[in-house]
Formats: structure tokens, C-alpha cells, sequence
């Protein structure tokens, strides 16, 4: 058992004695180790998801050669980048334009592209957002603080399959001489899910 | 009760800016558990999702995706003989499980491989009008409906086969683009559009 | 999430053969509560209704019939001023109420009486595929599937106008014969049928 | 307020005390009185609705003539016996025959012929029988005890308007000495319901 649960000053609520009881049980059959799961907790300890997503959407925005192969190949062109793993065998890249909106949700479960956001925000896995996501974008994303403009298309994406998707947000206007890392400061989780604009 | 798209009455998104990965230590623990636990008894992702996809529908609406994944391990677990549920009781004070499947392996026809797709991009496709009462990735929202393919994508293991038969068989797969005055009718709003990914035997031609 | 037709993983039918018309007290008192304060409000029942449809699923899901009436009376009442969240609050320690609605009497059309049936027994009609954001007596599960008038009833009020307008505006109704096979597809059991009461805007001829 | 709430041993629940609010604000403000739900509880306590079904069942079964105005018009029928009130203004009766069986559900609430039956159990406003009944009326019945012949056609009736539906249940055999009375002791509510034979 790891230190943490000497932590505890008040009772564990049930789903704690729960969590608990199926580490216990886990640990004691040999199952899983205690130094495995010490191992995957520290690592996701601290998250820097939306921080890779960030350099590679600064990259396509200096690079036109680099965003030509994130748009047709996400996952190979984010391993330039140098990120990868579970979750995204499949990233697929789609880019907002003064025309077209973004936006990607998962109706089913939580699906999200790792690599490049980490584990996604509660939000993104609340029966709200997902059933209203793609029936009412437009009127969401506004609750949202995410306005699209009227005549702009919105393009919902439902990764209900194998794909994850990033989506490349527009360049802020006003940006021309800042440099990539000052770029990728710009860019927010959110941006890259496409419920803000950077 | 997973299959929320387009589903009414669930109030506003509510965001917490501040949001850690992990709210609290147990979701940690139970994210890397799960992880372990998962690969360890040789159960698929389909078999997990289906898991979360049995749990009592009141207990999937009140509880969080960390519990989810607790509930669905626990459940995989005590299906497989590796736990007892006696013992998860005796220590927690009460552990709700998902419910058992409603089909079993001998419910989902074996079937070959097919890597060659059928649709092209711009290709009028319409969903099969399927109700499947197991595990499928197929959203209730669209079936029924009619699109347009825009993305073919890698041939991709079939969900149902995976999670019922425990074979990974192989099926085209698409992104297929939706007017939302398709799917919603009239109370759809203009310039609108879903985009679902979505293996071939899920399509037929229009 | 109170339009359950059809949906899936609720498990087993629960049947306590011994239990009294009220389980506890309060069910009674509720009971009685919700009768007097609909009349003395002038809530009709599609408002009634609507205030339970109106429960974030997740609460209604995991809470009893009685409780449902409670959070529904509660809600309108709040809605009309006749009391304030601040005081349930202050003696209950806490009052979760139903959301607002999403529809207001403007979203719905003024539409004259009609009580002449266009349909007769034996017709085949087809339910129209439309999907209201505000409360409609016109199951999901029988959406855009096609069935067989064998009713022909006393024209009722519209669901729609009188909960969003409080008018009762009278349209035919009948009831409609949906063959399983039509519904559920492959998943459906043979010589089984469903009928379903519907007004005649839901219904369109084939 | 009531006596009623002056019998807890224990403290109240969370929706006890929610029901209690509401009530006592409601009292307060004259909205209803106490005289009112009083009134309401004790005229409910004793709820005698399925035994009135049972009459109207034994009635059809000695009395052709009678059978035959119970299934063209239900209310009026069931009137005859003096039976009527609120959710009794159109009751259609449906006649289980060898080839036939009826089952009623709600699947929208849970609308039920309350002249003839009462107050509707807990099970029959459960989310399981309210969503499965139309979608596996067979397996259900079966699994709820009631055992429907292949050969016969199963009627689900969904209660999604006005009409409120009382199942006519096949007169048992053996009974053919039986009194009305004797006859309309055989008769469970959930045999009108449709989910037991008599």
C-alpha cells in the first residue's frame, strides 16, 4: 500500500473504500504491483499534455511545410515533434479558418488525443457537454465564451472510432514577430479541443 | 447510458478552470490500477468499454470517470474468477458492479477480415438502422441517417468482435460528415455539421 | 431521461409483492402536497409533466416516483414565485430542482383546434421524425418508424401547446400498431407488437 | 402539520426533510391546507383499486352482454359498477384471448387506469420495466413469471396519451360453478396489468 492513504485525516468516502479495497485486493493476489502503480501515478503526476499540443500547433503556425504535413498525417508529423504513445496512433489535425470552426467531442466515452492534451478536463467527459456538443455547437460553444461567428461553418467531430483529433487553431492576429516558444505560450487546451479561441 | 449525443435535460457544461489531472490521490491510483489491471488480465479496450457501458445507468449518471473505471475493472475482474465479490464488500462496505452482458460471444457472428474499402470520399452513405444490444460504436444519433464520406481511414478492428468474440477482425473505417438538419430536424442549428468515424459494416450505400 | 422506450442496461424488473400503496409517509403527504398545489397553481398536467421530464437525469434516474412529484411541484412553484430556492433551502438543507426549461411559449405555434380525423383504422402512417426540445408525448422509439392506425380516439389536447402555451388545443389522437420487427430490428422478438397513442401532428400518411 | 411527523425515531432523510419543507411553506402561505392533504393521505390510505378491477373482470366474465359494452367502451362500462375519477376519463379494456396476450406500459411516466387499479406499483414506474417492456415483452413477461405461449401474439400498450388500458384476462378454467364474487377473488392487479394470468 503507498504512502498515500496514511493521509487521509477524515473518513474515505465509499468510492475511496472502494479505490482501496480493489488496490488492496490487486496488490495482494500479484496482479498489479505496488511499484507499478507508484510508477504510472508519478509519471501522470505532472501532466504536460496540453503543453506538447502547444509546440506543435507554434510549429504549423512558423512552418507551412510543417502544418501541409500535420494536416496530412497528425501522428507522424507530432512524432517529428518528438510526442507519441497510447492514444495516439491516429491524431488527425483539423484547421479552423475565418470560414470553419472546430470542434471535437466524444458522444460515447472520453476519447481525446493524449499525446498531445494529456487526460482530458471533467467537462469533456460530462453527460452536458456530450450530448449537447453535437446537437447544439453553436449555442454551447457561445455558453462556452467560444462566439462563432454566424456565417462561419461548424464542424463538429465525434471520435467514435480509431482517429483523435487536434484541432489547429487561427494564428492570433498581431503575432508576427513573436517567436515559436512565444507562440506556443498562446495557445490554450481549450483552443486545441476547439471550445476557445487562442 | 453512454450513448448521450444528442440526449436532452443534462443542464449546462460545467468548467473548473483550476482542474488538476487528478481531483483526488484515488483517481490517480485507480487510473494506474485500472492500466495494470487491464493489461494483465488480457482484457481489451472494448471489453473495458463495455464494462462502463453496463453500469446501472442511475450509477453512470452520478458518479464520475474515475469511478467508471473503477466499477468496470472490478467488474471484468469478478467476471473473470480473478476477484470475488465477497471480498471487495467485505473491505469496501459495498462495491456496485456493472450489470452482466446481454449478449455473449455466441451472439456475435464470426466474420473474415475485409481491409478494401467499399466507399469512396464524396460517397452518399446511410447508416444501418442496427440496434445492437451489446457493445458498438455505432451512436444511436446516427442511425438511420444519411452522409456523405469525407476521410477514409485505416481498416479498424470491429468493436462488437473485439468486445464479445475477443478477436481483433479488421473492417474499413470512415469519417462520414452530417447536416445537422439531418440529424436534429428542425431543431437543428444552420451550418452545422457532425463529423462520425465509423467502421463499414455500420454503412450502406444510398 | 424520462423517455425510457427501449433503452438499454436497467437489469432485472425489481417486484417487492408486499409493498403498501405508500412506502413511507412523506410519499403520502406528497402525494396530497402535489394535488392541492397543481390545482391551487393552475398547472396543468403536460406542465406537471414537463417539471419531471425537466430532472437532471442523473437525479431522476436514482430517485423514487414520489420524489419526482416532489422536485416537479417544488420547481413549478419556485418558477412562478409563489416560493423561493432560499426557503426550501433554509429547511431542507438543500432542494435540488428540475432545470429550466429549454422551450418557452414563444417556440411553440399558436395552431387551431381540429377534431375531424384525417386517418381511419387500417391506415398506415408513419411518425414524423421530429425531435422537440420541450415536453412532447411522442415517444423517441417510434420516431420515424411506421405502424397501422387500429384506434381511432376522441380528439385530445396538443402535449406541446398546452405545457409551453396552457392552452388545450384539440388534435385527433388514435392508436398506432408498430410491428417489433419495424422497431428493434434483427434485435427484436418474433409476433410481438407494439401500439402507441398518438395526436395526429406526430403522424404523417404513407 | 401533521402528527405524522412528530412519529420519527430517527432523523429525517434528505428527502424527508425536502418533503417536509415543501409542505409546511405551503401550509404557511395558505397555498394548501393541512385539511386538504390530510384528507388527501386518509382517502388514499386504503386504496381499494385493484378490487375494483376485479369486479369489472368478474362481471365480464358471467355477463356476455356486459363483456360486450366493457370492450366497446370501457369507461361507461366500468361506470355501470361505479367505478370512475381522475385517470378513468377514457379506460379501453383488451381481451386476452389463447392468441392473444395484452401487456400496458408507460413508458413516458407512468399512466395507469387508477379507477380500476389503484396507484400503480414501484416496479411498473421503474426505469427497467418502463424501457424494456416494449423492446422485449417476451423475455420480460417470462422473467417477471408470466409465461406467454410461442404460438400467441403478444399486444404491448404503451400509454403515451389519454387512454388508460385494463387487460381482460382469460376466465380461468375449472371456474365454471363460481360466483361473480369467487370470479373477482381470482383476479390479481397484475393479471389486469398483463404480467400474471389470473
Amino acid at each position: 500500500m503507498s504512502d498515500d492513504h496514511g493521509h487521509h485525516p477524515r473518513p474515505l468516502s465509499d468510492v475511496e473504500r472502494r479505490a482501496r479495497a480493489l488496490e488492496e485486493l490487486l496488490t495482494e493476489k500479484g496482479v498489479v504491483s505496488r511499484e507499478f502503480i507508484d510508477r504510472v501515478v508519478e509519471a501522470y503526476a505532472e501532466d504536460v499534455g496540453p503543453m506538447n499540443g502547444a509546440k506543435v500547433v507554434a510549429r504549423a503556425w512558423v512552418d507551412p511545410a510543417y502544418k501541409e504535413r500535420l494536416l496530412a498525417d497528425g501522428s507522424a508529423a507530432i512524432a517529428e515533434v518528438g510526442f507519441g504513445g497510447p492514444e495516439g496512433g491516429h491524431i488527425v489535425a483539423v484547421e479552423n479558418t475565418p470560414d470553419v470552426h472546430n470542434v471535437v467531442v466524444c458522444t460515447l466515452c472520453s476519447c481525446y488525443p493524449w499525446p498531445v492534451l494529456g487526460l482530458p478536463p471533467t467537462w469533456y467527459k460530462s453527460p452536458p457537454y456530450r450530448s449537447r456538443m453535437v446537437r447544439e455547437p453553436r449555442a454551447l460553444l457561445a455558453e462556452m465564451g467560444c462566439d462563432v461567428p454566424e456565417g462561419a461553418e461548424i464542424r463538429v467531430w465525434d471520435s467514435s472510432a480509431e482517429a483523435r483529433y487536434l484541432v489547429l487553431p487561427e494564428r492570433p492576429a498581431g503575432t508576427d514577430g513573436a517567436s515559436e516558444e512565444e507562440l506556443a505560450a498562446l495557445v490554450s487546451r481549450d483552443a486545441m479541443i476547439g471550445v476557445a479561441r487562442p | 447510458m453512454h450513448d448521450l449525443g444528442g440526449m436532452e435535460g443534462f443542464g449546462a457544461v460545467e468548467v473548473d478552470p483550476e482542474e488538476p489531472t487528478f481531483r483526488e490521490p484515488w483517481e490517480a491510483r485507480t487510473f494506474a490500477v485500472a492500466g495494470g489491471a487491464l493489461a494483465a488480465g488480457g482484457f481489451n479496450t472494448p471489453m473495458f468499454r463495455h464494462a462502463i457501458e453496463r453500469m446501472d445507468p442511475g450509477h453512470y449518471l452520478t458518479s464520475s470517470y474515475y469511478e467508471h473505471w473503477l466499477t468496470a475493472v472490478a467488474t471484468l475482474l469478478v467476471e473473470a474468477g480473478t476477484i470475488a465479490p465477497t471480498e471487495l464488500d467485505a473491505r469496501a462496505g459495498g462495491f456496485p458492479l456493472s450489470h452482466p452482458a446481454a449478449v455473449g460471444a455466441g451472439d456475435v457472428d464470426a466474420v473474415a477480415p475485409r481491409e478494401t474499402p467499399r466507399f469512396a470520399v464524396r460517397d452518399d452513405v446511410r447508416v444501418r438502422d442496427v440496434q445492437f444490444p451489446g457493445h458498438t460504436r455505432c451512436p444511436r444519433y446516427v442511425r438511420g441517417r444519411r452522409g456523405v464520406v469525407v476521410r477514409v481511414d485505416p481498416a479498424a478492428p470491429i468493436p462488437e468482435v473485439e468486445a464479445h468474440r475477443r478477436e481483433r477482425v479488421l473492417d474499413p473505417s470512415y469519417s462520414v460528415r452530417f447536416d445537422a438538419a439531418e440529424l436534429w430536424s428542425e431543431a437543428s442549428e444552420p451550418n452545422a455539421f457532425v463529423h462520425v468515424d465509423l467502421t463499414e459494416r455500420y454503412l450502406e450505400p444510398v
